[in-house]
């Protein structure tokens, strides 16, 4: 992501299987399944690296989420089908967790799954399925018993996307960019063998999957990139008085006082990767995704200043007199509004850390 | 100090608010207005020319109707409220404002009045690759042979440059300072790129080789100081838009929270959300005080005022529009980040004009200079 | 309040009596009872300029609260006895609402007053009496009624706190100053005559009382006089590199932000105040006490920032080499926290603006 | 990078504890200590001397035992979570730090063993009027006749400074530079006024006329770097300091939160409140983190990197410390206002170390003089 352009899909697999190759995609799992049994520390570091050298990292869905869980959840015969192509990215996994009316308050999902023969026959529609344009199997958060506490009547299932009945649309964001879909499922037809783990115990598979998440989520090694890419930018920029932005000392106190607040959570991340206990992660991890999507969004409002008056001219093409940058500098900024909403708003990170850590 | 609205301004707004209400009022239609070039309704643009709307700042002598700066403001307010893509802030504020303010008679009543009655639409051509937001143009030059005057240089980005049938153009004079001429679009050594911008307007590189362009008042005369009026006065009108759709985000916002339900409860029943709604409100309400009194500032001031008080508007404006869009998208969550939505293209459109001619730390740079030269704020001396 | 030293008692007085004999102390009471009768615009714009010049404003006790109190709901001899010595301090008014269990949530009050022949005999605690050190009489609500709905149950005494039984007790805050009190009703007898208004009907007038105090609650022009004072003083002081403080961009900075807000305040004081019918304040003027407040602490905190290290020789006598502003900045900064707290917390304002005016 | 402790550290944290919180659990004990001069418990002083804690920072030659910056650090967190006034930070750390630093190691043995022994209680006498925080001095000037030394100027605020059985003062001197003298302060020529400050602690005016002085180390050397790496240890473990009062500050609002009933419930009922102690945990972790860090970088870095880790440790604990501060004092309410209470206490101790050696806006001017000049920060190359 260098220079802020979106990656394609095929950069994307191509970037995971050299990884991969070199037995680095996801080296956090079990050594049994192509892992190195590293600590979260280990690949934290790791992962800031790669962000750093502008490595895109492995896809999140396949070495962070369902990969774990397939290894921690899943049957002998789902490990051994789906792990090694999870994580070579042989297969893209796409997550069908939130719905419509189920966002932060996930546990309200309505897609539904019924058993009919060998088959659980899944109804629904899900939301907020980021990339599921490109996704080869969604595993699926399904309601299987409709009549107990909302929580207690959920299961995992692995679905095939090109199943009959699946079908995703893709929802235009408001950079103009397409990565969250719309998935619906209209009497898609799931082999009884897809479920993970036990029969409406997918709340805990969630839970799981969701600490694990959290556990990495601050963009901290990326958000450093950007900022030192800011001030590079901030140093040749000139500020029509003879002297370069970066010479305004508005412009620096900002930018010192970001890469503060940056080098503050860095430093808690790695105190609380080193505090994770096996599956746990610290609570302390939601202030990760707190401050970390909070800065990521400074970051980008800063670019989005620096670019000044070329900022508007999102649409121009190569013949555009102005600096590419510039130009991406605002649709970046709109685009990351999304990072305190999606994956556990930072509302209900608030929520997290007064509950379990102050105990109110 | 006079904050309400006499009868006609009431009922100018309630006509301004009819008019763009029912072509706006359901978002779909600005989504769809904006999805095909010029990027505007031409049709609606008519029917404001038709209102009398488009020649609402000129005097009447050229055209124009002579209403005050609280007129202006009161059509940009509705027009942010649904965040109308006519370019009434580009075209007619800002690109008639300056043929207004440097025009000669004859300048003025061929060119506001065709634009007053929707036939011509004007553009300012001045930003220039690499510079930042002020009055004076650098790559742009304007060099003379006798009395034929000639451009060459690149504008860019020139707001609905590429729609536009004149062109004001800002450019180095041979002996210093900044001039402003006329350009026909279609003149030879003139080259427009257009395309849309993240709000679903319209911007334009428009390159000038050698291109004829006719002095817009006397020749060879430093304008810089007039432009830098105009551009205040368009400062102060951009942010009475930016009030507009800042009360629509609110409203947008309250309802959402009062309709929308989380675990089984509506999100009103969460305060911490409340208490952010109230502040947003507090941001609105701050900023709508100041708005109002920098386009008082405008009719009552002298130029140096008007600078004042629209650089304080542009601060304020700038602070609160992005407390006001940053927030109501977060108190909406996913969907307000969807393009089918208005809440995020309501924060696009903030975001446009908050870095028009300036944004807030821009402002605080400006205000910064003159800090230490005065002892307390008094408003009510301007 | 010029140089921010507080005020006495006899200082205050002399004020008051001063504008009063000019006829300016209660300009906005009705003109038979000393007034003039003007609109709540003329009198902000008054006591704008007031305390801009340094001019200790009327009593807000006695001039904005029980006076109209009394002026709108008293009895004709209530009006005859108290409203002359009212405007013109010859009785300082205390407030008794406040208990140590009724901060934020007043109706919870639980002071009593029980008849007893033509007395009313009261017992209990009012807490937070801002200068009642220095009260002749306080305003009382008192529980007249303990068996409905708490906020009906409630009443308004006027009580002579030389009464036997009353007693008051100083307590120190937080910077050393003493300004509220506890007021302690042992056995207090009250004369039936002293009820304001209808028996059981004091949290209507709690209600006038409140909303009256809210407008003009905003201290504006204090808050701009000091701003413009500390940019005086960032202009006599020096940096220790050859300038002053005010030379520093980030001082001008911060400086034109406060000012820029301060601003918005005041026009937004003036639309509120020219909105506002009689009696009815206008529902954003909970803006004003919110933002009024936090802008009041923030220039607070840049005079100690401005004071750098003297700032902390608070305690320093005449002999003292560090100029006085600097030593007392950080009092004031801490006794300023109150601001937030006291006449209904902004807490209290947040709840005002999202239920009354947003309908959340 | 290791953020845990070892054994060793955790049984020092809890013997300092366990001494501290026997002192200073009950906060009334606080009031009482520090209402007469000298502001604090000479037992207590006397119980940290015998504990071993007063001569921690020393070598052992000189008097102390050679603990490192993590051990310092842990016992200013402790004293912090009391705010017990002992002034360990002022007379160990920065007067004591010193010596350590600059004086000959016959200066070191004896005024350091006296120190750590809790015999001789030293200030640092730095600060002058009118000036700002720095290295060096100007206005107290040094002046040598054949080997004898005299001072002349005046130092304010002088943290203890009246309480002080020696001083360690800077001055100009003859040559330029800063040079650093030990003075007895009932020297002739000295004259002291101690007073107290907001938070309980205590400062003096020393005004010197041609007092006697003896030069720390070298005679005539300029030790400005030195003083400056002193204050920036000092800067770090004031962090420590105020580290360990936002936990306890942190800690009473929650449990404020838990207990105190308004409108029938607990306050913990209103999410609004929740979600502001949810933030003010967020700050006290960034905080932690820095600090933590910062205490590693002395052990580990050159002058330069502490001075860094200083600066980058002080802005945010400036930052942090009034966020959690001013929260905890708005979110208990008037209470929290009362000289009887803690908490408002607690705040102004924080008020006053983040304003002892530098608040954050200075940390930033400080830093912002060589932003332009690395790429992106790394911690872990310090």
């Amino acid at each position: 992501m260098i220079e802020g352009r979106e990656l394609t899909k095929e950069q994307i697999v191509e970037a995971q299987q050299t990884l991969n190759a070199a037995g680095l995609a996801v080296p956090h799992w079990p050594e049994e399944y192509g892992g190195r049994g590293w600590t979260d520390l280990q690949r934290h570091i790791w992962l800031e690296e790669l962000q750093r050298a502008g490595v895109p990292t492995p896809l999140a869905f396949n070495a962070s989420m369902i990969g774990p869980v397939i290894a921690h959840f899943g049957t002998e015969e789902q490990k051994k089908e789906f792990l090694p192509k999870t994580a070579n990215l042989d297969i893209w996994w796409s997550q069908g967790f939130s719905e419509p009316d189920a966002g932060s308050d996930l546990a309200s999902l309505r897609t539904t799954a019924v058993k009919d023969g060998d088959d659980w026959v899944v109804n629904g529609q899900k939301a907020w399925t980021t990339l599921g344009q490109f996704g080869d199997w969604i595993f699926t958060l399904v309601r299987t018993d409709p009549d107990v506490k909302k929580q207690a009547g959920i299961s995992m299932l692995l679905i095939d996307m090109t199943s009959p009945g699946l079908e995703v649309r893709p929802v235009q964001l408001i950079d103009g960019s397409y990565e969250v879909n719309e998935v619906w499922f209209d009497d898609v037809r799931v082999p009884a063998d897809n479920l993970v783990g036990e029969l409406n115990g997918g709340w805990t598979i969630a839970k799981f999957l969701l600490g694990n998440e959290r556990v990495g989520v601050a963009p901290v090694g990326s958000t450093k990139r950007i900022l030192a890419r800011a001030k590079d930018l901030a140093k040749e920029t000139s500020d029509g008085e003879g002297g370069t932005l970066l010479d305004d000392p508005l412009v620096r106190a900002r930018i010192v006082e970001l890469e503060n607040e940056l080098l503050a959570l860095e430093l808690t991340a790695l105190r609380v990767v080193a505090h994770s206990a096996d599956g746990e992660p610290h609570p302390a991890s939601s202030v990760l995704k707190l401050k970390g999507t909070e800065l990521q969004q400074a970051v980008s409002e800063l670019m989005v200043d620096l670019a000044g008056p070329a900022s508007v001219a999102s649409g121009a093409g190569d013949a555009s007199d102005l600096a590419e940058w510039a130009r991406i500098s605002t649709p970046t900024y709109l685009n990351l509004r999304k990072a305190s909403i999606y994956g556990g708003s930072n509302e209900i990170q608030r929520q997290i850390i007064s509950r379990t850590i102050l105990g109110l | 100090m006079d904050f309400t609205y006499d009868d006609e301004q009431e009922a100018l707004r309630d006509a301004v608010r009819g008019l763009v209400g029912k072509a706006y009022h359901d978002y779909e239609q600005r989504r769809q207005a904006v999805k095909e070039d010029p990027g505007f309704s031409e049709q609606q643009w008519a029917r404001l020319a038709e209102m009398g709307v488009l020649g609402l700042p000129f005097a009447e002598e050229d055209g124009g109707v002579g209403a005050g700066p609280t007129e202006i403001g009161i059509v940009c307010q509705e027009l942010g409220r649904t965040i109308a893509p006519e370019p009434f802030l580009a075209s007619v504020v800002l690109a008639g404002g300056l043929v207004s303010a440097a025009g000669t008679p004859e300048q003025r009543a061929e060119v506001l009045g065709a634009l007053a009655a929707g036939e011509r639409l004007l553009a300012f051509a001045h930003d220039e690759p690499g510079r930042r937001w002020g009055a004076s143009a650098e790559q742009v030059t304007a060099s003379a042979d006798g009395d034929s005057w000639s451009l060459t240089g690149v504008k860019e980005p020139v707001p609905h440059g590429a729609r536009a049938d004149l062109l004001v153009v800002s450019a180095a004079l041979p002996e210093g300072g900044t001039g402003l001429f006329l350009v026909q679009p279609d003149a030879d050594g003139v080259t427009r790129e257009g395309y849309a911008t993240y709000d679903g307007g319209r911007a334009a590189k428009v390159a000038f080789d050698g291109a004829a362009a006719t002095p817009l008042g006397e020749a060879g005369l430093d304008v810089t100081a007039s432009i830098a009026t105009v551009q205040d006065i368009t400062r102060v009108m951009a942010g009475n838009q930016a009030l507009g759709a800042m009360q629509t985000l609110l409203k947008a916002t309250t309802d959402y929270l009062k309709t929308r339900k989380q675990f089984g409860v509506t999100l009103n029943t969460f305060q911490a959300l409340n208490f952010r709604a109230a502040d947003m409100y507090t941001s609105l309400e701050l900023t709508h005080s100041l708005v109002a009194w920098a386009t008082m500032v405008i009719a009552a001031g002298d130029p140096d005022e008007v600078a004042e008080a629209a650089a304080r508007a542009s601060l304020q404006v700038s602070r609160g529009g992005r407390h006001v869009g940053q927030e109501a998208i977060q108190l909406h969550g996913g969907i307000a980040m969807t393009a089918e939505y208005s809440v995020g293209m309501f924060v696009a459109h903030l975001t446009a004009l908050d870095h028009l001619l300036g944004d807030g730390n821009h402002q605080v740079r400006v205000l910064s200079t003159k800090v230490a030269d005065y002892d307390a704020l008094d408003p009510l001396d301007v």
